[in-house]
């Protein structure tokens, strides 16, 4: 059965029809890209998916069950987490309370207990602290623990945006261009972890991704968006040398 | 910034009230200097009554340079310490509370409005001052709700609102036959509702009507909406005890509106400026009670008035010379008791009798009120002309 | 271990607030602190709890609301009708202050937190200004002259005692997964609903906590002061104590104390030249935004770093800005 | 009361609600401008109207101009001290948080309130009569020439303004940075140049509710400003904040809601309907009544 | 010598390193083209010449002044003018009051009418929906509006960011013929775009930007001969 499901999908903005007609289907543990030029409605898709945006039109599953409807914040605890294509981090907190935050649906301890620091207040932040630096130090972040956010540099950023997203144990993870403005070997190193990360946490992975050699070194299916709707699927090979793909990318041949 | 931890929070706490401790220790032992007498104005300088706060603190001041002028008391000078109120009540409990601990004035005058006078009563009755308000007309002021007893150390110069309010009730229904009366009132202003609440008891156990009870907001500007109103119930007279800047746009818009019967009130309307604002013809046709006529022609209304032409270029109002006259009524109990004590001051204070003051013969009764005569006033083309004259 | 560490530093803490209070409240039986600056620590301990109370909206939930003085009025005028009325006594006048504040703030945060930004900010001035002008015309209070004849209950210690509770409980939730939540709504909505948080929640939460101790300010307040008076709580009160928190930093609570400490004492010493006060104040205002638009500690909170990185000159401080 | 009176009573509250309304209207079009262009809430927009009366009153009694160059002058002299503050207090603070310039946006009110009272002390001025006024009554509804000269004259003012912000060049880059603040600078737009245009523009407004109020209420004070600044900023919101009609139509809305509650209930109830329906509309259409929504991009 | 030649440039947003010593050189009356994947730093360059960033480091040379550094409308002035990516027409504002705020600077009445002309005789459809509100034109048009509200303030060089961006097929190709046609009567262009046959099929020159620098440059027929480009667009 697949975790995600998304059938007819489709938006319109002050009759604009952004997304139209989306299908896609992702099986638990796929690895899956969606790729199409800029302004063909990937990040829309997204943003139905993870419920910013309410469709206008069509079916989301996920897990078996509808998320149409649902807030962002109940999708997440569904078990869908994303990162942004605009790096949206909490610039002005700590690395670690980044992460901290990830975990904030599965705590326990009530608002009294957090005012006098009584009942399961010590127990969970301690915790949450072990788990959030546990997770730091996968992502080679823990030696910047306190560091704010926003002075991280930028790949750091990028790594910290996905640790956190992952610190809400997702099923499924969405990325919105997670190689933009990497330089070719952080992307190498990014491909390396997006590949670890689906393995060790055993997830399932959609990406969005300019960067062609990120996607089709990673992604095991494709598919592509133009003009808001779904125009081509299959493997790497099979859409690289999809002649719509290329035109679509590339424009026409003169 | 969550990591920092709670003793660094604790330590600005620490630091800042030590400095308050600090600045509090030196602060207080500043004492009386040998050669001045201190009197505190505890007055609405900033805020919503700035206008009448700063009259009042003119008022104040003139009498204190005339006083030194003429080799002052006791053979020292006096100065007036000035402290604002920002026109809010706990404000001028802080007021007070610096006046009284910090200047260690011997008698202040204290705020304008009646509700800031009370919240300060217990500063300096708990410090033995006396503060006399020029102009606070609320019963409470000087008597203490919760007990009925007297408040042994607030004074005031004006009237109490019960005599102000059934003064003008009785001369609409005697002298100006009316049947029906309309209330408008400041609905911001305890003084305003003292005199509406005064007015109305006494206008309906004579047997009269109140046909329409309606307030506005200090600062308002139109009044057109409320007056369109009470037009429409016809009453044969509008009582409007509140101060001149409403009071004089509230007749020209009524005027306008083709509202001509008479309009009342108490010596709120006051001043110099209210012909100005109201505009000479649109105020005939109308009365308000107050403390003396510039008709008078006894010398210390004449003189006062042309003092405080002089210095301020402007001419007084009734919260000036209220002021002043608490001012001179203090400075004049000193001299009785021939000391600077505030209790002594206080004593002798209670004891004035028939002091010539520039708003009449001033006697205190027992609750510290002012016994004193009124005087109904007529504006005829932009003069106030002696109508009748009321004793208490 | 570092459970340890951290109630030792609670009680490090607890400490030092006793040792502070046992030095003041011993000045002030010795008479060294007299009535005057008495009184001002007083007004000093009532800001704190407002400022720090509005800063959890403001600074830490990044919600913009600027009509924190209509829930003082509430606090003040119910903890003096459970007072004066019904005689109750004061502690369950405060608490009953904070709950008619904090009611009130939660029923008007559900629809109006909707609103972002500015509309928030000018709606939440025109709800301050409603809950005023309805006290103005409820004789039951007394109206527009104020409700009077309420008895001093509050002292030095009540003071004290209840701004350190603030502190306390305002420093705990933000350090935990409650406050986290809310200061992720700050910092980024959108990336806080991908968290998981439940940001319409938070922001609700943060501004009933808020006026809740908002209430409690006001209960203190009017139970020293002999008097409630809706005059007290104009839009301008509201802006009093937002500029304390803006002058202290968004975020930062012990901004907020410093600088309820200094413009309540810069305003009782200027309380000495009446016609220059506003105009200093002012002036002063436009300054500090001018050279300091953070305020004085950003969202940082006071730390040994800063004090000395502040005395040792910025030769060895870090090359990051605000 | 019968029907007929009725009548004629509820349309003496319209004329006394739009007569209000005009004035609020003036004051919020320099509102809705300034917040339109550089998305502050000048809370130091009233008073500016309170110097553009005085500065009215001073005009007439000392210089002793009659009403049109008395009304020109003030609107200069406002204007120009509208530029003055934008560029000593707001647009150094251009990139810092909001919260700051608001922050300084009070403090310069109340630096324009309590300067005022210490340079022209505290006590209420009378304006001049400029002309006599006359009553005119149209069936038992009473309107006075002061009234029919407020409403000329804002009127007459819209009018010039969406003249000035629809055909001419200076009008067009005012609409175009507050539109688009990057697109304008890549027209060659000098943003800040147009930005203190503006606050000219919108001050010298103000100025002329400020003598316009002072002729017809006869009274001024240097605490004027504050509450009829926060009327019109509701005024302002209420119409859809950086809408001109908005502003026009705000204003005259909440004219006419305050004289309605004034004349059917109870004024000292006016204002707090004024604010509960300024509620009401931003929950219901955020935007204002004209306004247009924005919505942030993810 | 070049008429624009941008040099060694490095721009930051906050932490952000966008252009990492980017070099270009617009020679007079050359179509040049920047192409690139998203994010490469095409539009941070032209944002940059157009004074709306400013480089920490390095010189923009325009007919031999540095710009950089330099307030945008200053830089309007000179004859520099920008067609931005998405457009950002004034979408409340009709099609002429947008054509005239392209002619800002200008005050002389007359040629600004002809002018206008011109425009209206390249872009009929704007012609016909003169009195319209911008925001109102379908995305092809708005296109053209932009373009031509650029070419009014007569700029001795054209930047156009994206100008293909989100239109169908069919219209993309009017637009580049359209931008051939400004370019032979005078106005030197530079052009980034994502549909990179498109644009080297009309330029002189190309550079290609990935992730902040200039990885590959030269002659735009040569490079659309190449396999490089494909292989920065859909990866090796």
């Amino acid at each position: 059965m697949a975790l995600l499901k998304a059938t007819k999908l489709s938006i319109v903005f002050g009759g604009l029809r952004a997304v139209s007609n989306f299908n896609v289907e992702i099986a638990p543990g796929e690895l899956v890209g969606l790729i199409g030029p800029n302004g063909a409605g990937k990040t829309t898709a997204f943003n139905l998916l993870t419920g910013v945006y309410q469709p206008t039109e069509g079916q989301i599953e996920f897990d078996g069950k509808s998320t149409v409807g649902l807030k962002p914040y109940q999708i997440t605890q569904r078990g869908i987490a994303r990162t942004f294509q605009n790096i949206r981090l909490f610039a002005d907190l700590s690395v670690l309370d980044n992460v901290k935050i990830a975990y904030h649906f599965h705590v326990k301890y009530g608002l009294v207990e957090s005012m006098f620091r009584i009942g399961r207040y010590h127990k969970e932040e301690a915790e949450i602290e072990e788990k959030a630096i546990k997770f730091l130090e996968i992502f080679q972040l823990a030696d910047k623990k306190d560091e704010i956010a926003k002075n991280l540099p930028y790949g750091e950023q990028r790594r910290l945006e996905i640790a956190r997203a992952l610190a809400a144990q997702p099923k499924l993870l969405l990325l919105d261009e997670p190689a933009a403005g990497m330089n070719p070997q952080e992307t190498q190193q990014l491909m390396e972890m997006i590949r670890w990360i689906k393995k060790e946490f055993n997830l399932t992975i959609l990406l969005i991704e300019h960067d062609m050699s990120l996607v089709m070194g990673v992604c095991e299916r494709i598919y592509v968006l133009d003009y808001g709707s779904i125009i081509a699927q299959g493997t790497p090979m099979e859409i690289k040398n999809n002649p719509r793909v290329i035109e679509a990318y590339l424009g026409e041949e003169v | 910034m969550l990591k920092t931890k709670f003793t660094k929070l604790v330590s600005i706490m620490v630091s800042g009230l030590m400095l308050a401790g600090l600045v509090a220790g030196c602060g207080g032992s500043g004492g009386q200097q040998a050669d001045v007498i201190k009197l505190g104005a505890n007055l609405e300088m900033t805020g919503n009554n700035a206008t009448f706060g700063q009259s009042a603190t003119n008022g104040a001041k003139l009498a204190i340079k005339q006083i030194n002028a003429k080799g002052g008391v006791l053979g020292k000078q006096l100065t007036l310490v000035v402290a604002d109120n920002k026109s809010e009540a706990a404000e001028a409990a802080n007021a007070m509370q610096k006046l009284v601990t910090q200047d260690k004035v011997v008698a202040v005058i204290a705020p304008i409005a009646s509700s800031s006078v009370i919240a300060a009563a217990q500063v300096n009755a708990d410090n033995k001052v006396l503060a006399i308000s020029p102009t606070a007309s609320n019963p409470k002021v000087t008597v203490d709700p919760n007990t009925g007893k007297v408040r042994d150390f607030n004074f005031r110069a004006a009237f109490i609102d019960p005599f102000q309010g059934s003064v003008m009730a009785t001369f609409a229904q005697k002298s100006l036959k009316a049947k029906t009366a309309a209330l408008y009132i400041d609905n911001t202003s305890d003084y305003a509702k003292g005199l509406g609440q005064f007015f109305k008891e006494t206008f309906e156990k004579n047997g009269g009507t109140i046909v329409a009870n309606e307030a506005y907001l200090a600062k308002d500007t139109d009044f057109k909406a409320t007056l369109t109103k009470i037009k429409s119930q016809n009453p044969d007279v509008v009582f409007v005890p509140g101060y001149y800047q409403e009071v004089g746009m509230i007749i020209k818009q009524a005027r306008e509106l083709g509202l001509t019967v008479p309009f009342l009130g108490g010596d709120g309307w006051d001043s110099a400026k209210l012909p100005e604002i109201g505009s000479a013809t649109a105020l005939n046709n109308t009365f308000f009670s107050n403390h003396y006529s510039p008709d008078d022609n006894s010398a210390a209304v004449k003189d006062f008035v042309e003092a405080y032409k002089q210095e301020y270029n402007q001419t007084p109002d009734a919260f000036a010379a209220l002021s002043y006259d608490a001012t001179m009524m203090v400075i004049d109990a000193m001299k009785r008791a021939n000391s600077a004590d505030p209790v002594k001051i206080k004593d002798e204070l209670a004891k004035t009798k028939e002091y010539q003051a520039v708003s009449g013969l001033i006697s205190f009764n027992a609750s510290h009120d002012p016994v004193k005569s009124a005087v109904i006033i007529e504006m005829k083309d932009g003069k106030q002309t002696f109508k009748e004259k009321v004793n208490p | 271990m570092k459970l340890l560490q951290k109630t030792k530093s609670d009680i490090m803490a607890l400490v030092a607030c006793l040792a502070v209070y046992a030095i003041i409240q011993t000045l002030i039986l010795t008479d060294v602190i007299g009535p005057f600056w008495q009184l001002n620590i007083v007004l000093i301990g009532i800001n704190i709890i407002l400022v720090v109370s509005l800063n959890l909206i403001n600074g830490f939930t990044g919600q913009f609301s600027i009509g924190h003085a209509g829930f003082m009025a509430i606090g003040a005028y119910v903890s003096a009708v459970l007072t004066v009325k019904f005689q109750l006594p004061f502690i369950a006048a405060i608490a009953g202050g904070a709950l008619g504040a904090g009611a009130l703030g939660f029923a008007i945060g559900l629809p109006t937190l909707r609103l972002n930004g500015d509309y928030l900010a000018i709606a939440t001035l025109g709800l301050g200004e409603i809950i005023r002008i309805t006290i103005l015309n409820i004789s039951y209070v007394g109206g527009a002259s104020g409700f009077m004849g309420i008895p001093r209950y509050t002292d030095f210690t009540w003071m004290f005692a209840f701004t350190v509770f603030t502190v306390f409980v305002i420093k705990n939730f933000i350090d935990s997964t409650h406050g986290r939540a809310c200061i992720s709504v700050r910092e980024n909505e959108i990336a806080a609903e991908a968290m998981g948080v439940d940001t319409t929640k938070y922001k609700v939460l943060a501004f009933t906590i808020g006026a809740a101790f908002a209430g409690v300010a006001g209960s203190l307040f009017s139970h020293y002061f002999y008097i409630a008076h809706p005059a007290s709580f104009t839009f301008m009160k509201s802006f009093d104590i937002l500029t304390m928190v803006v002058l202290g930093g968004l975020g930062s609570i012990s901004g907020s104390i410093t600088a309820a400490v200094l413009l309540t004492f810069v305003s009782a010493a200027l309380a000495s030249y009446p016609e220059w006060r506003m105009i200093i104040y002012s002036l002063m205002l436009i300054i500090l935004m001018l050279y300091r638009p953070q305020g004085l500690f950003g969202n940082k909170e006071l730390s040994l770093k800063m004090l000395s990185r502040w005395t040792g000159g910025k030769k060895h401080g870090s090359t990051q800005g605000n | 009361m019968d029907s007929s009176s009725l009548i004629v009573q509820f349309g003496q509250q319209l004329i006394n609600g739009i007569s209000l309304g005009s004035i609020y209207a003036l004051i919020a079009l320099g509102y809705t401008m300034i917040y339109g262009i550089i998305r502050l809430i000048n809370f130091a927009h009233g008073d500016i109207y309170m110097v553009g009366a005085y500065a009215g009153f001073f005009a007439t009694t000392m210089f002793k101009f009659s009403f049109i160059p008395a009304l020109i002058f003030s609107m200069a002299a406002a204007g120009v001290i509208g530029m003055v503050i934008e560029r000593v207090a707001y647009r150094p603070l251009r990139n810092a948080p909001k919260i700051a310039i608001l922050i300084t946006a009070i403090g310069v009110s109340l630096f324009l309130e309590y300067g005022g009272m210490l340079l022209v002390s505290p006590q209420p001025r009378t304006f001049p009569v400029l002309f006599e006024s006359e009553v005119y009554n149209i069936g038992g509804m009473v309107i006075n020439s002061q009234q029919v000269v407020i409403l000329v004259v804002s009127l007459l003012l819209m009018v010039i303004l969406t003249y000035v912000v629809n055909k001419t060049k200076m009008g067009k880059a005012m609409r175009a940075v507050s539109f688009d603040t990057e697109a304008a600078q890549l027209m060659g737009i000098d943003v800040d140049k147009v930005i203190s245009f503006t606050f000219g523009i919108g001050s010298a407004l103000a100025a002329a509710a400020g003598v316009l109020v002072g002729i017809y209420y006869n009274s001024i004070d240097p605490l004027m400003g504050i509450m009829p600044g926060l009327k019109a900023f509701v005024a302002a919101v209420l119409g859809g904040i950086g809408s001109l009609p908005g502003a026009m139509l705000g204003g005259t809305i909440l004219g006419i809601i305050e004289a309605l509650v004034s004349g059917f209930w109870s004024s000292t109830f006016r204002d707090a309907v004024a604010f509960a329906i300024l509620i009401i509309i931003l929950l219901w259409k955020p935007a204002g009544l004209l306004g247009k929504n924005i919505r942030e991009k993810v | 010598m070049a008429m624009l030649k941008v040099d060694d440039i490095n721009v930051y947003y906050g932490a952000i390193h966008a252009l990492k010593g980017i070099s270009v050189e617009v020679n007079q009356g050359e179509i040049v083209t920047l192409i690139g994947a998203n994010g490469a730093g095409k539009s941070t360059t032209l944002r940059t010449i157009s004074g709306l960033l400013k480089p920490k480091t390095g010189q923009i040379m325009f007919e031999g002044k540095n710009i950089a550094g330099m307030a945008a409308q200053n830089i309007v002035k000179l004859g520099i003018s920008q067609v931005p990516e998405g457009r950002r027409v004034f979408a409340h504002m009709s099609v002429l009051e947008n054509l005239d705020l392209g002619a800002y600077l200008r005050s002389d009445t007359k040629e600004i009418k002809a002018d206008m002309d011109m425009v209206f005789g390249r872009f009929p459809r704007l012609a016909e929906r003169r009195g319209q509100l911008a925001g109102t034109l379908s995305g092809g048009e708005q296109q053209m509006l932009a373009m031509g509200r650029a070419l009014m303030s007569r700029p001795r060089i054209l930047l156009l960011d994206e100008p293909s961006m989100g239109l169908a097929p069919l219209l993309v190709k009017e637009i580049f013929s359209i931008v051939k046609d400004i370019n032979e009567t005078g106005t030197t262009i530079l052009l980034v775009e994502q549909n990179a046959h498109m644009a080297l099929s009309i330029a002189n020159k190309a550079y290609v930007l990935e992730t902040g620098r200039v990885i590959l440059s030269g002659d735009a027929k040569e490079l659309a001969a190449s396999e490089e480009i494909r292989k920065a667009y859909l990866g090796g």
